[in-house]
């Protein structure tokens, strides 16, 4: 096995784990305030996806400015999730709301076969994207550049709206102690509806990825890409924002390693390696890699 | 709590009641209708996961049942589709056969392009005695493994993968394969093992250099694109056995990796998603084995693909439009030469078919054989439209 | 416990209701009656789901892994020789030379499924939460790649087929009594208390002598047994199994059906899985094209899936535990004097 | 004095010490305990008391130190081995099982000692019933006993207050333990209630014949109910002695017993 092997899946993993971590952390930010588990969040990734490829197609517009209107547009319909399907359960019970979102997800992904017909579509990127740069045997295209690129500015972005704006740490309060931060002030309502339109505008930011990297999006797209999100908020540990970003990327790595490092007749047990993978860590780290126990109060 | 109790009760009984009544006045009308048309039963997955393939073979069976009507219909009525969602659920599927067959009472059905689902309906049909046409499931066995009601519209995955596998060393000159199978889909499995067989068999035990997998949806192949990269002797083919939801991001994420060695495969390629993602790569030496070709200028394909785009504004997504609109003929002609409703008498119709012209083929099938047997086309990728190559009958 | 009079009226219910599922077994059409198997087919996994989920407070989602599990060992053993040799032709001859009778490949199945659970669960059941229900997950989708790999067991993706349509209304009732009786057997005992204990309260629970391992063991594995049998069952009422028979969706659907009802309690399960396989077979009549005043409405599939959804939603807001929450049946309605039976019964 | 040191020794704790990353939450701490004797433990908010009892109930293991239970060693054991050898305890903010009813409360606690098994569950077999019936009338009469019979057919969580404080010591008795740990069990009982609990607890002991530990603040029920008190601060014992001895130790009083007593 050479160097320039390894280092190309390296390259690969990461790549994929960058898109992975942006859906994981809307996913975890929401969880960390309200303790849901939004089933829905890789449907509006399927949303931001179809919002980027029309501003695209129908208006002619750069990819920045499609990327931008697909943020708005999740943001939007994120927050509006939340108001008609999550507020009224607010304080429920988890299965409450786990069912809730699991119907919300049905409901968005068959709307969309109804609406935007299940037949997949293409999803051409600019011609600048494609180009492929090679050095020394490792090929890596302007689109994978990009993605790792954007990946990381916007959780620098979103680390600084955490730590250092008004909201943000209104948002911390809330995950610390969502009773408390209300006793203290803290307009909850708004503070969720900011999770969800963070979180969402995230989420159609890897849409557009994973479309772009893919060309391909249909209805459907989101289920994969949620549930793998679910599971990288767990290895990080579910809550945490840096977690989240962390289980991103050794999902993303682990995806591409395990079918890499593996003789190819056991390619096809990659995703089952992948869970093998999850329940060690959990085993070890019951709290996932980052997160911190919720130590038995007595 | 027992404010609870009753509303449930009264819940499950108006629930009970309506189903009752609306299922017991279906019957009626049924039974008042029965002289009036000919009711043909349709199961496609039209939601989930295999909707983008079951959609347009409906579309395909509805426009033959449309033109037909308009020409008078069979036996002197008119042709009633009555379909249901199978909603890429086996539960689902075969709730459906069963209510086609017993509430509906349906002359014949036809349905879905994966043979997980066929297999699922398939045996409901059967023991209803009603023949069963799959549009688009390729699996040789079915027939076999369903019974003397089971038909295949499509020729079996056998014939495609041998004349992709005789192309490919015939013409190309291929002495050796490298083969990536989707091991998540029946088809992709069958297809691969039929390609190996027949390419060993040219060219030796040995010929096959690395198989490789991948599971349907898994978008990111670029470990096993590493791995063929990285391979000591290069393979002068690649064989893709993949579905149509995977094969334009494969091609793309080959071409990207720099790796220029002719591509083939079988009809899962057959869809304009291979030009539209596999972009420029699809471009370079892409070929495959499939039921006809769209931009053929034979009378019949032109008149359908006219004829489709009229009825829904559009191209036809992929060949399986063209299956279900040829099952639904098929159909029609069986019931036709049968003279007759009664749905013994039209499988016996369908199994006598001979040298019947359809858009994608001849359809035959031999005494027997419910697999037809039927031409397979070869088509490439040539300036981002399909080329037709040569027309085999393996 | 039961006193005598509830046992008479259980007693006098139980026969009212086989002696009408035999009359409908007879006037019923096919299709009716599938619908009614296949309720009771539900009615098994989601109650077996209600004493992990509901009952113990583990809340799992590897319920279809384990009605995988059991479908497939059943499916193998009990398909006949002949057809054995034609499609697993690969089987190591010890499984590939024996022919088990139905009820007996049942048994097996849902042991060997909590067999699986007992492998699986004594790890992962230290994992409380989300933790652990990803876990279940994941050993969902690991069962799911054994089945795709392992292809000369279990043909890989092609699936087993030719299945012999043994699953029918006294099969599938006679098991669902069986199963809503051991389940209520259970729960109605010292171990059923512990698992309500450590739901409520896992601290307190081992504060109090309740081995939480075992507990939740034993609630898992008795999940999965039944799990098994009803997968075993699905598989012979359809004919055929495939690794994508038993996916995600199908345990989500299970865990929609038990909370819809209500998780913690029996009749939340049974009414659960009644409405939730009636309804969408009902909804699909709205599936159909419509003609109104000469314009037609093409059918809107998808249609019955979002109202599907929205009824959920509704559901949810206004019962939050489902629509009986924790309420168990009893007889106590047909009496007419007011206090409640003197010791702490559940049904 | 005397008739303390005649009683055999029922909980023996030898220097037992708890670290919470680092942080040093119980130091040394020690305890010889007589059969039949009330002994309270006392001290400012996180001094560690209740650390104590989450070490002697298996809750935490220590990090040092050992834990004998009527001669034989139990240190870290898990809390259900704990119970089952003779430590019951009672919390600080009450643990009942809320959604459950007062009896299913006491039972769970009771069926500790049951012997039926899982065969003859699903059987319903005459041992089953036999059993069955005898934890409900066993639970039937230790509810009797903290005069909350009356309740037993309603959720725990419906409870007024001290009620709920009742059945949690009715609960931890129900596992028939030879020493019962009772967190605060006065903590937010007005005076009225306070007097009442005291005499429960003093009743208790002699029908059951307890051995009881004490955490709590409201002084009054300590001095009058405890025959020695162990008086701890930042995770040592300060002092200890009789409640006579303690109310007089110059260290007590500066560290925590002034205030109190001079509120009080």
């Amino acid at each position: 096995m050479s160097g320039t092997y390894l280092l190309q899946n390296l390259i690969d993993g990461i790549s994929l784990g960058s898109i992975y971590a942006l859906v994981a952390i809307g996913f975890s930010m929401t969880y960390s305030i309200l303790r849901l588990i939004n089933f829905a969040h890789g449907d509006i990734l399927m949303i931001g996806a179809y919002s980027g490829l029309f501003i695209m197609v129908a208006w002619q517009l750069p990819l920045w400015a499609s990327l931008l209107g697909a943020m708005i547009f999740a943001a939007f319909v994120g927050m509006l999730v939340e108001r008609i399907a999550y507020r009224p359960l607010r304080g429920s019970n988890e299965e409450a709301t786990l069912i809730t979102s699991l119907a919300v997800s049905i409901f968005i992904e068959n709307l969309g076969i109804m609406v935007l017909s299940p037949q997949p579509r293409g999803f051409a990127i600019p011609k600048f994207l494609t180009k492929l740069h090679t050095i020394n045997e490792i090929t890596i295209s302007n689109m994978t550049i990009l993605i790792i690129s954007l990946a990381i500015i916007l959780m620098l972005v979103l680390t600084y709206f955490v730590i250092c704006t008004r909201m943000g740490v209104a948002m911390r309060a809330c995950s610390e102690n969502i009773n408390a931060a209300r006793l203290m002030g803290v307009n909850i309502n708004k503070v969720v509806a900011c999770a969800f339109a963070v979180g969402s505008g995230m989420a159609a930011v890897a849409g557009i990825m994973l479309a772009g990297q893919y060309g391909r999006i249909e209805p459907l797209m989101g289920f994969v890409p949620g549930l793998k999100a679910f599971i990288a908020a767990v290895i990080g540990g579910i809550g945490s924002i840096p977690g989240a970003a962390l289980g991103g990327y050794v999902l993303g790595l682990s995806e591409i390693l395990l079918v890499a490092l593996l003789p190819a007749a056991y390619s096809g047990y990659r995703d089952a390696f992948v869970f093998i993978i999850l329940i060690l860590v959990l085993l070890f780290k019951p709290a996932g890699l980052l997160g911190t126990l919720e130590g038995r109060k007595v | 709590m027992k404010k609870i109790t009753a509303f449930l009760l009264t819940l499950v009984m108006v629930f009970a009641m309506a189903g009752c009544g609306e299922q017991k006045d279906a019957a009626k009308d049924n039974e008042a209708a029965a002289g009036e048309t000919i009711k043909v039963g349709a199961i496609f997955n039209l939601t989930g996961a295999q909707a983008s393939l079951d959609g347009p073979s409906l579309n395909g069976f509805k426009l033959a049942a449309k033109e037909i009507n308009a020409k008078g219909g069979v036996l002197g009525k008119q042709i009633e589709v009555i379909s249901i969602d199978g909603k890429t659920d086996q539960t689902s599927a075969t709730n459906a056969a069963l209510k086609l067959a017993e509430e509906d009472k349906v002359v014949a059905m036809a349905g879905f392009s994966d043979s997980n689902y066929a297999l699922a309906a398939g045996p409901t049909a059967q023991e209803a005695g009603i023949p069963f046409i799959t549009t688009g499931a390729t699996l040789p066995s079915l027939p076999e493994q369903v019974g003397d009601y089971f038909f295949l519209a499509p020729f079996g995955d056998d014939a495609q993968a041998y004349a992709a596998a005789d192309y490919a060393v015939e013409k190309l000159g291929s002495k050796t394969a490298y083969i990536l199978k989707d091991t998540a889909m029946d088809f992709t499995m069958n297809l691969a093992a039929y390609f190996e067989e027949r390419f060993k068999k040219y060219n030796g035990e040995d010929a096959i250099l690395l198989e490789d997998t991948f599971k349907t949806n898994d978008q990111d192949y670029s470990a096993q694109i590493n791995r063929l990269k990285a391979m000591k002797t290069k393979p002068e083919l690649l064989f893709i056995s993949s579905g149509p939801s995977d094969c334009g991001i494969i091609v793309k994420q080959v071409r990207e990796a720099g790796i220029d060695i002719p591509i083939i495969s079988g009809d899962g390629f057959d869809t304009p998603l291979l030009i539209e993602l596999g972009g420029e790569g699809a471009n370079v030496d892409t070929y495959f084995a499939t039921h006809t070709c769209l931009t053929n200028e034979k009378e019949l394909v032109k008149n359908f693909v006219t004829a489709y785009q009229e009825e829904y504004s559009r191209e036809p997504e992929n060949g399986f439009a063209a299956l279900g609109y040829d099952t639904m003929y098929l159909i029609a002609d069986a019931i036709e030469r049968a003279n007759s409703e009664d749905p013994t008498a039209i499988r016996d119709a369908i199994a006598e078919t001979q040298g019947f012209e359809a858009v994608t083929g001849t359809i035959s099938y031999e005494p027997g054989n419910r697999v037809p047997k039927k031409s397979v086309s070869v088509l490439k990728v040539e300036d981002g439209k399909f080329a037709f190559v040569e027309e085999v009958t393996p | 416990m039961l006193s005598r009079r509830d046992k008479l009226y259980t007693g006098i219910a139980l026969i009212i209701f086989l002696g009408l599922l035999g009359i409908l077994n007879n006037t019923l059409s096919g299709y009716h009656m599938r619908l009614i198997n296949l309720i009771g087919i539900n009615i098994i996994l989601v109650v077996s789901l209600n004493l992990t989920n509901g009952f113990c407070g583990v809340f799992s989602l590897g319920h279809a892994g384990f009605m995988a599990v059991g479908a497939y060992v059943s499916a193998i053993l009990a398909l006949p020789l002949t057809k054995k040799a034609l499609v697993l032709p690969e089987l190591p001859t010890w499984l590939g030379s024996i022919e088990v009778n139905f009820l007996l490949s049942l048994i097996i199945g849902g042991l060997v499924a909590a067999f699986f659970a007992l492998l699986i669960g004594y790890p992962v059941l230290r994992l409380s939460g989300h933790y652990l229900a990803v876990a279940t997950l994941g050993f969902l989708i690991i069962i799911q790649v054994l089945i795709t790999q392992l292809s000369h067991i279990t043909r890989g993706a092609r699936g087993i087929n030719g299945l012999i349509s043994y699953t029918n209304v006294w099969w599938v009732w006679g098991t669902v009594i069986v199963t809503i009786y051991a389940v209520w057997r259970i729960v109605n005992s010292s171990y059923g208390r512990g698992m309500l204990a450590i739901r409520e309260d896992d601290l307190a629970a081992e504060s109090l002598g309740i081995n939480l391992t075992s507990h939740k063991l034993l609630a898992f594995c008795v999940g999965a047994f039944f799990a098994g049998v009803g997968g075993a069952l699905w598989g012979h009422l359809i004919t055929v199994v495939n690794p994508l028979s038993f996916d995600s969706n199908r345990t989500f659907n299970l865990v929609v059906m038990s909370v819809v009802g209500g998780m913690g309690s029996i009749t939340g399960g049974v009414i659960g899985a009644t409405l939730m396989t009636i309804v969408p077979e009902l909804l699909r009549n709205l599936e159909v094209g419509i003609t109104i005043f000469g314009m037609s409405i093409p059918p809107l599939y998808g249609l019955s899936q979002i109202i599907l959804a929205g009824a959920l939603i509704l559901v949810i807001f206004f019962r939050p535990h489902g629509l009986v929450g924790n309420w168990e049946f009893n007889w106590n309605f047909l009496k007419k004097s007011k206090n409640i039976s003197k010791t702490t019964q559940n049904l | 004095m005397d008739t303390v040191k005649k009683n055999k020794i029922v909980l023996s704790v030898e220097g037992i010490t708890k670290k919470f990353k680092g942080l040093v939450a119980v130091d040394n701490y020690n305890l010889q305990l007589p059969e039949g004797e009330i002994i309270g433990l006392i001290g400012p908010n996180g001094a560690g008391k209740t650390t104590v009892f989450n070490m002697l109930t298996g809750i935490f293991p220590p990090t040092e130190g050992k834990i004998m239970l009527a001669g034989s060693d139990i240190t870290g054991f898990r809390p259900d081995h704990i119970v089952q050898r003779g430590i019951a305890r009672t919390f600080q903010n009450i643990r009942l099982f809320s959604n459950l009813s007062v009896l299913e409360n006491v039972v769970i606690a009771a069926q500790i000692r049951k012997k039926y098994g899982f065969i003859s569950t699903l059987c319903s077999s005459a041992s089953f019933t036999k059993e069955e019936n005898e934890l409900i009338t066993k639970a039937e009469e230790y509810l009797e006993a903290l005069g909350i019979a009356e309740y037993k057919e309603q959720k725990a969580k419906n409870l007024a207050y001290g009620i709920q404080r009742k059945l949690e010591i009715a609960r931890a008795l129900a596992t028939n333990p030879l020493v019962l740990l009772l967190d605060e069990p006065a903590a937010g009982m007005n005076p009225q209630e306070s007097i009442d609990l005291m005499h429960t607890i003093r009743k208790l002991k002699d029908e059951f014949n307890l051995t009881v530990i004490l955490i709590e603040h409201d002084m009054k029920v300590v001095m009058n109910l405890c025959e020695r008190l162990q008086v701890l601060s930042y995770g040592k014992i300060l002092a200890e002695g009789t409640p006579e001895e303690i109310r007089n130790n110059k260290l007590v009083i500066d560290a925590y017993l002034g205030r109190s007593t001079a509120s009080a």
